[in-house]
């Protein structure tokens, strides 16, 4: 329909014009003194270099393996989280969500972006797209089915709509096969998806 | 407020476009509308709360063909002219025209750590106790602000159950619009999924919402 | 489905602009889309609740920003290439490459009057007496269908009063999937403001849409 | 914002792409032979030139004028209505609903554009508009506000949403200081929009 050509030309035009509308902004924002442009670059590298998934891994890793710390991220998950040094903007208030044979826990925001990113860094665009956001509360099934996950059809599937200030960090269900392995190792197992409930833990052989 | 926002339950998007080895920012211009957005969310010169009604209050269907970190930047747009820093004229033209205003405090890169490690917590104590407990059934209002609210469209007027009590946090229909805190006690509800989206729901869903106290009432 | 023709309750689209000594036609191409819509569909390649169902499944965010002739232009270009009419290759090059398909009829212009004049009436008889009479306190399901239905959002799961019964009508939410026509009776329900938009409504509205059996139970 | 000059921008080079569309389709109908353009040609003047909103208004007046033509239009508007020659398309199932003093009916279409063609012709563009379809049903004495039409506030408003094919046809009040008005003068004071509910019937001095 000559659309995808005029969608394409639509995405160039519409790049550089809010590029030059970002940059317009910072100048003026900069200018005025309200904002210093080194504190930008600080905020950037914190979220591109330092925060990310990983940390959650680690939570999940200990919850794993210990049972004492599994039972505090149960009961304080703020408190936990903060033990191991993740704390902060958009993770003020967490609570951990786990994962059973019976039930499946999956994270949405229907109404922005809520996502904890002390433990997880900044959510993924789709994480923050009409079609998530939109399916999620309606047809988690469906939406797990995207992202590659089936599970039985008798498995609940619990969706936490993020609404307030609450942070959820979903613990995955621990792999067979992985008694004895490190945290580190375990660490390696928890991706990021695991971790919102669009997907699952990796097994131990596909990371070997 | 029913705008574009409130996806929950929405259809024709489409399927999720989900990327390999996404990268944080996909142009530098994001990297930018990012960190100004966090910056000028720590001079003080508004709330978080605010800053979702900003980008939610945009014309429908200018939210749904903006991308992320455009709603963002149009936000800041709008909240930088309301709160009197930069007008529109300013904007307009891309440049700065005249002296700037007063402004609380200005985020120095030496802070951004520890400013982002207090982060907002919206948790305040306050005297009135829970009028409801875990486990207790509760019906949401069917409320329709035209300001901001929290409560989703789909789960209005639903009977769920009370699963967590999280302590009183800020409202934010209130603070959004500069009438103050007015903490509430704040819950997650639990709904079936037959509650939401009728008998023809999937029975194995269930959903929650966390929910202020002033969006329930008994059930 | 719940795409964005479902525009009941929304906020953030602005004031209503009213112009003044209206044209019909804003345009040459307003005149042409118009025309061609009505032509294409009097060749009985598809049904009216099909058209709806083309235009109400275009993304959101497109539907939201098109104007009223560009949805039926996009509409009808969904349709000719659904019922196999023209291949999407003709639309992206514009212009016919291969040989038409088979058509019922063709629309000639001195058979407009008549067409027009004949319409497209959906009360059909059926046997089946009404489960409804007028007076009776009945509830709209909460239906949350992926296909087309006439049941709009605001009123899913509402208790109001039957206050006209219309006699049985074609079903959209079959007719618009090729699934018949499946008549059925057909009732205006009438309800407060306060039942949809809850207690905070103008307690001097009310509000009725017209409702097919299958979509209401006694309440 | 720099937002006003990129939108024109837009709006033109969306004008002609359309433009282009709809020219191409036309074209590919017409080559196929689905469509004779003599046909587009007649529908388009049907509904430029002939159909329009004074067939309410004669409706209307008669209704005004004679007790036995308003109780059938109250009984069965189709027949009535097609006893005065409008009949057909979007106009096959036609309820009248009347305007009193203590309320007052106002039409909308939330899901699409339904409209009764054979009265009232096509549907302005606010009809068919998001600000419109949106608001009517939610808050339909603001928008009422909108039109300049001002009710007291002890009126009832009765909203009628067009989901199926059933037409609404508003009966305005008769306006005081009109007896012994012929049809013909009662049917200038008519508008189209006190036929959709959004204005009232206009009053004698104003046509004088």
């Amino acid at each position: 329909m000559g659309k995808d050509h005029h969608h394409d030309h639509d995405d160039h035009s519409h790049l550089s014009e809010i590029e030059l509308r970002v940059r317009a902004l910072e100048s003026i924002l900069v200018e005025k003194g309200y904002v210093d442009p080194a504190a930008i670059d600080a905020l950037v590298e914190t979220y591109e270099v330092k925060v990310g998934p990983r940390n959650g891994a680690k939570v999940v890793a200990k919850a794993w393996s210990d049972p004492a710390y599994r039972e505090w991220l149960r009961t304080d998950a703020t408190a936990a989280i903060a033990a191991l040094g993740f704390i902060g903007r958009q993770g003020e208030h967490m609570v951990a969500v786990e994962n059973t044979p019976d039930e499946h826990n999956m994270v949405v925001c229907t109404l922005c972006s809520c996502y904890p990113w002390p433990v997880l860094g900044l959510p993924p665009v789709w994480y923050k797209s009409a079609p998530y956001r939109s399916r999620a509360v309606l047809d988690p099934r469906g939406v797990l089915a995207e992202f590659g996950v089936h599970l039985p059809k008798t498995s609940r599937i619990r969706v936490w709509d993020s609404t307030a200030e609450v942070r959820y960090l979903v613990i995955p269900m621990r792999p067979e096969g992985t008694e004895g392995m490190s945290e580190e190792a375990l660490a390696e197992l928890v991706t990021r998806d695991s971790m919102i409930g669009t997907g699952l833990a990796r097994q131990p052989e596909a990371v070997r | 407020m029913n705008g574009a926002q409130d996806l929950g339950g929405m259809m024709g998007f489409g399927p999720i476009t989900i990327e390999h080895d996404e990268p944080w920012f996909h142009a530098e211009w994001e990297r930018r509308a990012f960190g100004l957005t966090l910056a000028m969310g720590a001079t003080g010169s508004w709330n978080i709360d605010m800053s979702r009604h900003a980008r939610e209050s945009l014309p429908p269907g200018e939210y749904l063909t903006s991308s992320y970190y455009e709603i963002w930047t149009k936000g800041v747009e709008k909240l930088v002219v309301a709160a009197g820093l930069v007008s529109g004229e300013e904007l307009t033209c891309g440049q700065s025209l005249v002296g700037s205003a007063p402004i609380k405090r200005v985020l120095k890169p030496e802070d951004v750590p520890a400013v982002l490690a207090r982060g907002g917590p919206t948790e305040r104590p306050i005297e009135q106790p829970a009028r409801f407990a875990v486990g207790d059934r509760v019906r949401t209002r069917n409320l329709n602000p035209q300001g901001h609210t929290r409560l989703p469209r789909y789960a209005r007027g639903r009977t769920g159950v009370v699963e967590l009590v999280h302590g009183a946090h800020v409202f934010p229909d209130a603070n959004a619009h500069g009438q103050g805190e007015q903490p509430q006690w704040l819950y997650t509800i639990c709904f079936s999924g037959w509650e939401l989206w009728g008998e023809q729901a999937d029975p194995t869903v269930s959903v929650s919402i966390d929910a202020w106290e002033n969006y329930l009432e008994s059930a």
